[in-house]
């Protein structure tokens, strides 16, 4: 019934490598004895069809959902053992996009980046006006519309010091200016020894992307 | 650029945490005023539903008032982590490098500053209303500073496993209300042992006890639980 | 050692094994409450007080017994549920709960009607045993209603495995807290649940013949429910596939 | 394809609408088994926060059993429109072509099947542990049978406008259960009329008037609240 | 601060006509002036930047949201007049999809779809297949992935009756295939004598869409 493409990326130097890695979800087999290494430098893009797992591996990948077979390990040690570093080291940027409704932009980067590093106001204003936001700094999320809640959360990777971004469809909602930036960013982070794992269904314009198809058959 | 960031430490993400909560509910308002609305609420539905009379009250009037701390305590639980989970933060919080236990704890006392606290200082009124003795109500105020974070740090657990439940409202009531027993049953003895000239020291003891049991493995649940829930 | 307790672990090698037992013990469970049954009709003198009523005193202290023992096993399954991500013990824990809230209502309904005859009264606040039991079954139910409400099956098992553990923590608070309360308030109560005791020896004969018929009562109904459980979960398994091809 | 479609008519919407609502509701088995939970938990405590004496309780058996049913009737409100709100749910029931009236009672109706009707069958037998009088456990069904509709079509309008609002039990508290007392204080006054012997007929006619005005205006309001909510 | 981009679209009969319609949210005004008649037979896309009131139009148009001034005259009459039978020949899809997480797939239309026009199982079975769902009716939605939750309710547009079909970016979590044939789907629907009213940031391949750009500057 599943059938499995495989694929192995291999550049630089090692950061996270997943190891045989098997996830079987309401009996029905996602992916199976999937290995692959993610450097430094790389932005590796996940791709697939609908349902066919995406999402469901990279929150495996962070540490969010356990129900796997298989090791996944973070510059050489498992992941279940240095939970606390590497989550330091790891952004993740999910369907649902961490973005309290009542809070403005500011109040909520000052969290969601202050729990990854000390900010200060200014730092966070230039972010919010790096993704289009200036003007909205105060006003109160609700008020946003969909694409530029989007960018609050988006804002957060300017701010990150983590080497991984693991980001499930960044993409959506985002206009074509916002889309183009964002894959500027992503660009950027990995020539600077960051590397990024992404899904999205929309077609990278980016020079150097590798790609790991999950199989439906 | 990946160099620039300084990691915070555990305590400036809990002093972190603990602002950002606070910030909604002060923005939010009704997170502040709702708690302690019911709580009035919810006492003066009893002289309507079983008597008037002053006599009667008095006997009544202790475990009333725990009752309704309790309700109230349990009815503002709802909001504790939900927003979070629903906008992802609680994705953030999971993920962040720090000890989830300190996050937890934060978001417990933001929870009980904003919905507990108003509920103990505005007690004494309420004692006066039901009649209750005014002997008594030094160690109603007591054991509700004691009692009311005990039940905040016990609901969390119960919040923590239902999380991402369609409505909460009410599982969360069943798994939380027997767990809250205890805490009822020694606050009102202590308090009716106040009312009747008897020391309540013993009582005030064991919910100290439970405070500093809760305290201790609550957080630790909790966070268990948050991270059940969110896989 | 370590190999018993991962083969232990296996459904499959549960099922297979409990095949073989599961015989000898419906036939012992029917022996032991048989007896149990018999000899209390036949041997038991009637009280002079409550008349053959009494003889319901037999099922009442072997399924009340019984029933302390849910919340002890469903956090012994729990921790090995979390520890070890053993499914067959989430399978037991999962049946225990529901059986346990059974044997708690049992317990509430023996202990009620023997209650009407000795104390005049179904219902008795002011008795601590019987408001911790409430709370017991109450806390079962807790725990049955959010396996029910979880729809995801691992992350119910590990939820419900959490409230098992610390429910059992709270039912020895809460029984403890409730005689406090009692002891400081209560009305002495007009007969005391000790007043059975004053039976001769018959009585603590056919007791302990219905404990352990209980006991057995117990295993083979969680045994059952688990060999379902199992075909449940394992359905798409090759080996539960070719049993019911052989038995087809 | 476009002229395929026949309208249906409202009766078969109606139906429609109520027969999704209490599949829901048993999937999800909590939301019929939990307001009556909470309705014996809450009963439950009482005895242990005020005192185990029977005749103690037998004065207040009527009030409390009446405070758990207006608790747990406002506590299970909760689910009524907040899923649908969350799914978008809500905007196809506003946009679909029938009138929002029959709809948002078809709703109700499923709500009150699946929690007020077993709180009231259930009540009889926590009156006899509260020690209530047997010669008034017909008046009380009774009732309840027309007291818990009026607070479902009540609750339904608070829930219906704060169906935004991030954290509801309280607030919606706060709005229900000023509205909820007189059906509350008929409903004790009836009940503990018939436990003295007393004729309970005039106050179980003015809780059928207070039915048959929250059945026709209710649910208009709660769909006006609705609109506003969702705009 | 703002500038409004107006364009008048005009082809075939006359469905929904839209005049001098001015919106103002938080005292920034999106749109103003805004005129334009949408006809049978059309593909109208609205365009613009995150922001720019996209979804604040949609809604109004519905009548979901009331906080406007203008007109908006439905088949010759204001939608206001008519709200009923102006319900049963729109339909919407917003932001949020309406998909019950509990209810399959199957119950899901059952309802969503019954709510406008008499269906029957096969009816509703043959809608899923063709988006893609085979094998999952029966499963309840929140095994879904998120594309799938999209398709889910993508079906009801292949059971509508509805004239006018007005969807808040239909495409977002869409894999390619998928996109495809929603395209394809509004086509057909234009084609057969509907209309169609749609926002995204994608860029239809479609042969005759319409534009209307709103804009913020
Ligand atoms: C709803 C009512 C009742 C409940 C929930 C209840 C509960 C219990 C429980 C949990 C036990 C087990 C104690 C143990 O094994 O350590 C027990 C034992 C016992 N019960 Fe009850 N009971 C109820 C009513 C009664 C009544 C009315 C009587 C008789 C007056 C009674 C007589 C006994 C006796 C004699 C034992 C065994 C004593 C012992 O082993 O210590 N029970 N009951
Ligand atoms: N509830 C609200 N209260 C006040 N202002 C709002 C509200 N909702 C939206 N707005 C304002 O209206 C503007 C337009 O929002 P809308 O959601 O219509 O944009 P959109 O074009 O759909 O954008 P996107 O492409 O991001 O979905 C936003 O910039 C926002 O400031
Ligand atoms: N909670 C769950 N329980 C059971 N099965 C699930 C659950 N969540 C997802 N699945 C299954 O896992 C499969 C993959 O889901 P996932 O969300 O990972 O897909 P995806 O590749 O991200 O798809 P999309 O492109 O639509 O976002 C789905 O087909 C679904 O059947
Ligand atoms: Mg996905
Ligand atoms: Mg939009």
């Amino acid at each position: 019934m599943n059938q499995i493409t495989e694929s192995t990326v291999a550049l630089g130097a090692p950061l996270l490598e997943v190891r045989g890695l098997c996830c079987e979800r309401d009996e029905r087999m996602l992916f199976a004895g999937l290995s692959f290494v993610v450097e430094c430098g790389t932005v590796l893009q996940i791709a697939g069809s609908n349902g066919s797992g995406k999402t469901t591996l990279l929150r495996i990948l962070c540490g969010l959902n356990d129900g796997y077979d298989g090791e996944i390990i973070w510059r050489g040690e498992s992941t279940d053992d240095m939970a606390e570093s590497f989550a330091g080291d790891l952004l993740y940027f999910g369907h649902r996009v961490g973005v309290n409704k009542i809070l403005t932009p500011l109040e909520n980067l000052r969290w969601s980046a202050g729990m990854q590093r000390n900010v200060n106001d200014q730092l966070l204003l230039d972010a919010l006006e790096a993704v289009g936001l200036r003007g909205f700094e105060e006003s109160p999320c609700y008020t946003l519309s969909a694409g530029q809640q989007q960018r609050v959360s988006l804002a957060r990777l300017r701010l990150s010091p983590a080497t991984l971004w693991v980001l499930d469809e960044p993409f959506t909602t985002l206009d074509v200016d916002a889309v183009a930036q964002l894959e500027q960013t992503l660009a950027d982070h990995a020539r600077q020894g960051g590397a990024v794992i992404v899904t999205t269904h929309h077609k990278l314009s980016m020079p150097s992307v590798s790609r790991l198809t999950l199989g439906v058959n | 650029m990946l160099s620039v960031g300084v990691k915070p430490s555990t305590r400036s993400a809990f002093m972190l945490t603990l602002k950002r909560d606070l910030l909604i509910a002060f923005k939010r308002k009704n997170d502040i005023v709702n708690p302690f609305m019911f709580f009035v609420i919810v006492i003066s539905l009893f002289p309507l539903a079983i008597s008037p009379e002053g006599e009667r009250l008095t006997e009544i009037a202790a475990g009333v008032i725990w009752i309704a701390v309790l309700l109230s305590a349990m009815l503002s639980m709802d909001s504790l982590y939900r927003g979070d989970f629903e906008d992802g933060s609680l994705e953030i919080l999971l993920l962040s490098p720090h000890p989830l236990f300190f996050l937890v704890l934060a978001k417990n006392i933001a929870h009980w500053l904003v919905s507990g606290l108003p509920v103990v200082i505005a007690s004494p009124l309420l004692a006066y209303m039901l009649k209750l003795p005014s002997e008594s109500y030094a160690t109603l105020m007591l054991t509700l500073l004691i009692g009311t974070p005990t039940l905040s740090l016990i609901g969390s657990i119960a919040v923590a496993l239902t999380v991402g439940l369609g409505s909460r409202g009410l599982i969360l009531a069943v798994i939380t209300l027997p767990f809250s027993v205890p805490v009822l049953i020694f606050g009102t003895l202590a308090v009716q042992a106040s009312a009747s000239g008897l020391p309540s020291g013993g009582y005030l003891t064991l919910l100290l006890a439970l405070l500093a049991g809760s305290l201790s493995l609550a957080p630790l649940t909790s966070a268990a639980a948050l991270r059940i829930s969110v896989s | 050692m370590w190999l018993w307790f991962a083969k232990l672990g296996s459904p499959k090698w549960f099922y297979e094994l409990s095949t073989k037992w599961l015989p000898w013990l419906v036939v012992a469970t029917v022996l032991v409450i048989g007896t149990a049954t018999v000899w209390a009709l036949l041997f038991l003198p009637p009280d002079y007080q409550q008349g053959y009523t009494s003889r319901i005193l037999v099922v009442h202290v072997a399924v009340a017994g019984t029933s302390l023992a849910f919340f002890p096993l469903m956090a012994v399954a729990g921790t090995i549920t979390l520890v070890w991500k053993m499914k067959l013990a989430d399978m037991v824990a999962k049946n225990a709960a529901a059986l346990g809230a059974w044997f708690s209502f049992i317990t509430l309904a023996t202990g009620s009607i023997w209650g009407s005859v000795s104390w005049g009264t179904w219902w008795e606040w002011s008795d601590s045993r019987l408001v911790s039991m409430l709370f017991q079954f109450f806390l079962l139910l807790g725990v049955v209603s959010l396996r029910s409400a979880l729809e995801d099956t691992d992350k119910a098992a590990k939820a419900c495995a959490l409230l098992s553990i610390v429910g059992c923590i709270n039912v020895v608070i809460i029984k403890y807290s409730v005689e406090w309360w009692n002891t400081l308030h209560q009305p002495a109560s007009p007969v005391s649940l000790q007043s059975g005791s004053a039976n001769g020896p018959e009585f603590w004969i056919a007791t302990a013949l219905m404990i352990l018929g209980v006991y057995l009562f117990l295993s083979v109904s969680l045994i059952l429910s688990t060999r379902n459980e199992i075909l449940q979960r394992e359905r798409r398994a090759l080996w539960v596939k070719e049993m019911i091809a052989a038995e087809r």
